[in-house]
């Protein structure tokens, strides 16, 4: 050993251990996917063997000198079907194994936690509900389940957090949304994976996975002071939405209040659940869907109001049940001491839990 | 690998290449510029898919020399984005896509079935000139600058957020996918309406067969990849379109048109390759193609189903996820047709006489590699997996593996098997061994950390990334150094055999398809006369009577 | 099947009692038959006719998703084209088909004069079409219609700005950010009709390429391949427009 | 030779192409005049509702379209092969235009 030079010696114990072969499982769906895939390393493993064996062992047993005449055989149809058949039966397990857990991946429990994410060319900006806002990081606690709902405000960027399996594109004009429990606490990167221009490369963040203890200090420790539906409230009026949307008998708009996830009728007779992505396309493009009994007089508020605003107000207008007063005076850093006795669920903290209580 | 070989060489004491042939025919470059021969456009074809190759080679080793440290060392970011996006983009569409159908289809299909010529020679020239203005486009795209869109040009990324030359890029695409389009309409009028007397569908040899599936996917798909380019360039000049959602347009309907012809394209590129693989296995175990029907129609197979599974390049993107279930039924459906193939190939050496010269161990080397990168297509198309691997470097292995792995090796193979008919001499066969197994060699340790470093999850398209990925990433690029060495080693003793390879005869192989049983290199006309065929393909009792009874009447 | 026995069967007919002089002028040196050749670039032409479909397929899907997306949009910009220009080029079109059509019997019966008159009528009524499609532009042009280049959505928020489209249909306004989506329709007009037009423009040069040819016989010695082929295309284009005129003239006119 | 070529070749009268003309003029007036009427709608289930004007209108069109293809591009008197190329030719356009839809469509369904 003392003839390698100190310095290659360093670099090869570096490469040696610190070469990671796995990533690590951070996320309950991880395993779910990993064992999808070592079935799957398995099955090719052992295709790839049995192609490899018939060409050497035949190459081996038939080559020229061992077997100087061919033998002509025209083929054989049970064997042909047995590699018809065998292949598809497997590739159908795998398929509908794959199905199972995308339809997981790409359908948030009722419960989960939202949390928005704005990618733009080349950051990653996310706001919690409480309105803490960050950039290129995302903290979030361990053992409860996060949707994150992804836009983006230029090009298509990606969302990929190698550590929990789980990955989904930020395109523009549309909310998509992905979401995990993580189950382990530690720090993990997350990449932009779709190429998105020049510093593509550099969309690079990290999720800090903390204990709910951790978590809601966190919370506490950078609040900016407003929850995002206190920022919505505030863009609401400023916008001069409350010109319409009052719950006065006259009022020009629909009354709000109650709107999220309600079933709502067109004037063309079809019927919509006014889901996150529908609120937004209501404020950027009113006119696609009008509601019955209403003119098609709300103005557009495309170009006026940022992806972020959009978020709060989207936020706010989830809040707008009956008694969304006293929700407008929960500030999150009031509420944070208060249940630490007794039910210290986090979940209980965050705005979108509160929703649970609606049908 | 030594004596026993099947080579069957002229006596090469008084060997001559036949005077007159479709090399010596005329000479002067107007009569090249101009030929309708298609010999001598796959000739032409030949020489510029080279050059591209080079080029796109040239820059994959920039590629792999950046990624050798974490940092952005070598170049900045932007042109780092400049060379993967040109290499994706000369790759693709200057040099597989062209090259097996355009060089050796063009060469073989006419004399595979025993015609004189393509159905449309004119067209067939014109489509080598377009090819070349396209080429000449893409040139100057780099010359002036470059682009970086990504082959895969995803809006509203090239058509709003970029001021590089996207619209002279993709119109370098569009000319150069009319070349493709007009290769294929002239392969299957050709196969439809010029075959010999005799020369019924099942008894075209298969590569006939795969080059017929592949036209049938450059009809029908690349018209879709050249409106939709239209569509961005109007998009980007108008500032108006139907891909930007800031005017109300869809960035996903991009992607299914895009996507459309481009998963089809995938199969363009295989089949052909695909087509190679069968002649050679069949001629170096000289026995006939097991299951000749079930390989035939799984080409077929594959161009058909090919048309319905483009969505799984889509499925983290949002498209519906009922959607997104049916693609990916379909593309397990698809991936079943290669399965057949490559058993089939197998089991083509049971019981045959084998040896092992270079297209054969360039086809052993494109069974294994396919097989690796199509088993890992499945992990793709598998919804549930696909969430983790797509857009990381497990993507990028696989596409490497079957079309460097697979359809590269299968190019390399074809040239080695019909250079001897294209140039009535033989390349040099120890160093061309010696070559096939490097580029093995070479191509694994390339690719194969490559899987792994997607696992862990490093994006594809990064021109720097964290220092955990490193170690993997300087096996890769030591790899890539070998495979240079590799492709430039052909490069050289072809060349080289060009005037001093031994003079191969017509059948060095005693191979049976109809090419072998003209002159080498042939006539312009292919054959002293019109063949009539009685026999089967790969029918090897019916070379021996032929070869008996020709040695008959030279003996009397 | 059936017609590769045939060729095979003539190409052996032919080497029994043939000579190579007995081959008429216009046939390829590579093609064994008058008929092979016949068929090989009819059937070549169809492939390409395939492709064509296809390059239109594209546009069609955009322009039915954005269609489904911003109906209004759609409507009132249809209800700015003139649905007598729309009809009568249609009309004219159809027309053209037909003398095209009579141009092939023509060729067929080697009919020169005939043929000479037909291939002339088609091509009159193409230019007719380009002209009316010219004048159509022209008047998308005055009123801001055409996307990209100062386009105005005025008729559109305020339908009354433009009486004579008004007067017929009495849209009611619409909301301004729908307003903007007629862009949207005028692009994929415009990129529709356009396409479509440039396929005209190409038909119409080899019309007159034709035409020349005819009068020097070129097509009445029985050699009507050429003529065949371009009729194909040409009765392609037609039907491209039969298309665009249902989907982009008539969405909704009631 | 030619006389072989002649039968073989069906040569269609101009009687079928004046009708076939005359026939498609009447196409023409047909869809015009039905895109004045209101068609109605037919209810299938709530939400999706089946309008009859466009139906119709393309209806009408492909109608026009089959005329043209069948008898001034001689189809229906063409070889096998060619009408395997046609009908593979809108099968094809069908399946990028269907399954491209059938995303947008499906797009609604469940909670995404
Ligand atoms: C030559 C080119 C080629 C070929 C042939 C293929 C073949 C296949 N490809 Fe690949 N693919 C590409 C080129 C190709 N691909 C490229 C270039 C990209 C990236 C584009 C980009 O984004 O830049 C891509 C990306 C790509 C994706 C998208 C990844 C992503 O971005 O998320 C997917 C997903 O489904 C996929 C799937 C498949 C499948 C299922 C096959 C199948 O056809 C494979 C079938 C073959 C086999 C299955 C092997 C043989 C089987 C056996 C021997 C049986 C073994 C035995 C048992 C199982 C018992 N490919
Ligand atoms: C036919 C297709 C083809 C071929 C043959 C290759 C060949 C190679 N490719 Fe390529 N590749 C693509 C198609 C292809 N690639 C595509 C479509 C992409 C996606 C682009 C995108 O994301 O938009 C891609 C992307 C891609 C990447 C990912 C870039 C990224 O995402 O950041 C990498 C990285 O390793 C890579 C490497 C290589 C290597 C090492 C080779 C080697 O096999 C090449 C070996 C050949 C030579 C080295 C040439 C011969 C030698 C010489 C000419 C001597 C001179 C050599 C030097 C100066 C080094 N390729
Ligand atoms: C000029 C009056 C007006 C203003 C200002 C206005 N709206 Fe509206 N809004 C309406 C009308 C009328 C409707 C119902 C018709 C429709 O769907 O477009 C509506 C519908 C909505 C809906 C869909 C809910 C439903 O029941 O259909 C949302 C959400 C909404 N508005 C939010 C906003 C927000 C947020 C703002 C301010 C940024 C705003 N509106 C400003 C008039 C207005
Ligand atoms: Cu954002 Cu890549
Ligand atoms: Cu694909």
């Amino acid at each position: 050993m003392d003839h390698i030079s100190p310095v290659l010696w360093q670099f090869l114990q570096k490469w040696l251990t610190h070469f990671p072969l796995f990533p690590p499982e951070a996320s309950k769906i991880a395993p779910q996917v990993d064992a999808l895939f070592y079935f799957m390393v398995l099955v090719s493993l052992i295709g790839l063997t049995i192609v490899i064996l018939l060409i050497v062992g035949f190459s081996i047993l038939y080559s020229q000198k061992r077997h100087p005449q061919a033998v002509q055989i025209e083929g054989s149809t049970l064997l042909e079907a047995t590699w018809t058949i065998i292949p598809l039966g497997l590739f159908l397990v795998m398929f509908v194994w794959g199905a199972l857990i995308y339809f997981r991946v790409y359908t948030p429990p009722a419960n989960a936690m939202n949390i928005y994410v704005v990618g733009k060319q080349w950051m990653w900006k996310v706001e919690h509900p409480g309105g803490q806002h960050e950039i290129d990081m995302l903290h979030i606690p361990v053992g409860q389940p996060i949707q994150l709902t992804l836009i983006s405000q230029d090009v298509f960027h990606s969302f990929s957090i190698p550590a929990f399996r789980v990955k989904r594109e930020a395109i523009p004009g549309r909310y998509n949304t992905v979401w995990f429990e993580a189950t382990r606490t530690g720090t993990f990167h997350f990449f932009c994976t779709q190429y998105c221009g020049t510093d593509h490369s550099k969309m690079i963040g990290e999720v800090v996975v903390m204990t709910p203890d951790d978590y809601k200090k966190w919370l506490a420790g950078s609040t900016s002071g407003d929850s995002l539906a206190q920022n919505g409230e505030r863009l609401f009026a400023s916008l001069s939405c409350n010109a319409c949307h009052n719950a006065r008998p006259d009022a020009r708009g629909p009354n709000l209040a109650n709107v999220y996830n309600a079933r709502l009728t067109l004037s063309d007779g079809q019927t919509v659940t006014a889901d996150d992505a529908y609120l937004r396309q209501a404020i950027l493009n009113p006119s696609q869907h009008i509601t019955q009994g209403y003119a098609p007089i709300m103005p557009t508020y495309q170009g006026q109001v940022s992806e972020e605003g959009v978020i709060a107000l989207i936020e706010y207008i989830k809040h707008l049940d009956s008694d969304y007063r006293i929700q407008q005076t929960l500030n999150t850093t009031e509420l944070l001491p208060d249940s630490e006795g007794g039910k210290s669920a986090p979940a209980s903290l965050a705005p979108a839990a509160q929703k649970e209580t609606k049908p | 690998m030594s004596a026993a070989t099947i080579i069957s060489l002229p006596d090469q004491s008084t060997a001559r290449i036949p005077k007159v042939n479709f090399l010596t025919k005329e000479n002067g470059l107007l009569s090249w510029l101009l030929t309708t021969d298609h010999k001598r456009i796959a000739t032409l074809y030949l020489i510029s898919i080279t050059f591209f190759f080079f080029i796109g080679g040239a820059l994959a080793g920039l590629i792999r020399l950046e990624l050798l440290t974490p940092q952005t060392t070598l170049m900045a970011a932007d042109t780092y984005n400049k060379v993967f996006t040109m290499h994706g983009v000369i790759m693709v569409f200057f040099f597989l896509v062209p090259s097996v159908p355009a060089t050796i289809g063009n060469f073989l299909i006419p004399m595979m079935i025993g015609a004189k010529d393509l159905a449309l020679p004119r067209i067939n020239l014109l489509s080598w000139y377009l090819y070349m203005i396209a080429g000449c486009m893409a040139i100057y795209t780099m010359a002036a600058g470059g682009v970086d869109t990504g082959w895969t040009f995803t809006t509203p990324l090239s058509t709003h957020y970029l001021n590089t030359h996207v619209i002279s890029t993709g119109l370098a695409i569009f000319v150069a996918g009319f070349s493709s389009i007009f290769t294929g309409l002239n392969f299957i009028v050709t196969i439809h309406k010029m075959r010999a007397p005799g020369m019924t569908w099942f008894r075209l040899p298969l590569f006939v067969w795969s080059n017929y599936a592949a036209s049938i996917l450059m009809v029908l798909g690349t018209p879709v990849l050249a409106i939709t380019l239209v569509l961005v360039v109007l998009e980007r000049t108008m500032h108006i379109g139907v891909f930007d959602p800031t005017y109300g347009g869809d960035p996903i309907l991009f992607q299914h048109l895009f996507w459309f012809y481009s998963h089809p394209a995938v199969y363009i590129m295989i089949l052909p390759g695909m087509g190679v693989i069968s002649e050679v296995v069949s001629t170096f175990s000289r026995k006939r193609v097991f299951g000749y029907t079930a390989v035939a129609f799984s080409s077929v197979a594959i161009a058909i189903f090919g048309f319905f599974v483009w969505a799984h390049h889509m499925f983290i993107m949002g498209i519906s996820n009922y959607a997104a279930l049916v693609f990916s039924l379909l593309t397990m459906l698809v991936a079943v047709p290669s399965a057949i193939k490559i058993f089939n190939w197998a089991f083509t050496l049971y019981k045959g006489s084998i040896t092992f010269e270079t297209p054969m161990l360039y086809a052993f080397g494109f069974m294994g590699l396919f097989t690796i990168g199509g088993l890992t297509g499945v992990f793709l198309g598998t919804t549930g997996t696909d969430i983790h691997l797509t857009e990381t470097y497990f993507v990028v292995a696989h596409f490497h593996f079957v079309m460097v792995g697979g359809m590269l090796m299968a190019f390399l193979s074809g040239i080695h098997f019909w250079w001897p008919k294209w140039t009535g001499r033989m390349y040099p066969e120890k160093i061309s061994q010696l070559a096939a197994v490097v580029t093995y060699i070479g191509f694994n340790f390339t690719f194969f950390p490559q899987f792994i470093l997607g696992m862990l999850g490093m994006p594809r398209r990064y021109a720097a990334y964290p220092p955990e990925f490193q170690a993997l990433n300087v096996f890769s690029t030591a790899g890539a150094t070998i495979l240079g060495v590799g492709y430039l080693l052909p490069m050289l003793y072809l060349t080289w055999s060009l005037k001093y390879g031994e003079i191969a005869g017509d059948n060095p192989w005693q191979a049976t398809g109809l090419e072998w049983q003209t002159q080498s290199p042939p006539l312009t006309e292919n054959f002293a006369e019109i063949p009539i065929v009685d026999h089967e393909a790969y029918d090897y009792e019916w070379l021996e009577k032929q070869t008996a009874a020709r040695q008959q009447q030279e003996v009397a | 099947m059936t017609d590769s026995a045939a060729v095979a069967n003539s190409a052996m007919a032919e080497t029994g009692n043939s000579h190579h002089g007995e081959h008429p002028p216009y046939q390829r040196h590579h093609f064994e038959t008058v008929d092979q050749q016949f068929d090989a670039t009819n059937f070549a032409m169809w492939l390409f006719l395939l492709t064509e479909v296809m390059f239109f397929g594209g546009l069609f899907t955009a322009y039915l998703i954005m269609r489904n997306w911003y109906y209004q949009a759609f409507v009132a910009g249809s209800h700015q084209l003139s649905i007598v220009w729309g009809t009568a080029n249609t009309a004219v079109l159809i027309a053209s088909s037909f003398t095209m059509a009579m141009s092939v019997w023509s060729a067929e019966m080697r009919r020169k004069k005939s043929l000479l008159v037909y291939l002339c009528l088609t091509l009159v009524f193409g230019l007719v079409f380009l002209g009316i499609k010219g004048i159509e532009w022209h008047e998308k042009w005055e009123k801001h219609h055409v996307p990209g280049v100062h386009f105005s959505v005025e008729s559109f928020v305020n339908p009354q700005s433009d009486p004579a489209v008004y007067n017929e249909y009495h849209d009611a306004p619409l909301a301004p950010d729908m307003a903007q989506k007629t862009e949207e329709y005028f692009f994929l007009y415009f990129a529709m009709t356009g396409m479509h037009a440039l396929h005209m423009v190409i038909g119409i040069g080899i019309l007159v390429f034709m035409i020349f040819r005819a009068r020097s016989g070129a097509f009445t010695n029985g050699h009507v391949t050429f003529v065949e082929n371009f009729g194909l295309y040409w009765h392609f284009v037609d039907i491209i427009w039969i298309y665009l005129f249902a989907l982009l003239y008539l969405i909704s006119r009631h | 030779m030619n006389e072989q070529h002649e039968l073989e070749h069906h040569v269609v009268s101009p009687k079928t192409y004046i009708i076939i003309f005359l026939a498609l003029l009447t196409g023409t007036a047909l869809t015009v005049l039905a895109s004045y009427i209101d068609l109605g709608e037919w209810h299938i289930a709530p939400g999706i509702t089946l309008f009859w004007n466009p139906v119709v209108n393309l209806a009408i069109a492909t109608g026009k379209m089959l005329l043209v293809v069948l008898f001034f591009m001689h189809v229906k008197y063409s070889t096998k092969l060619t009408k395997l190329t046609v009908v593979s030719g809108l099968f094809m356009f069908l399946v990028l235009v269907g399954m491209t839809l059938s995303d947008y469509f499906t797009r609604a369904w469940g909670r995404w």
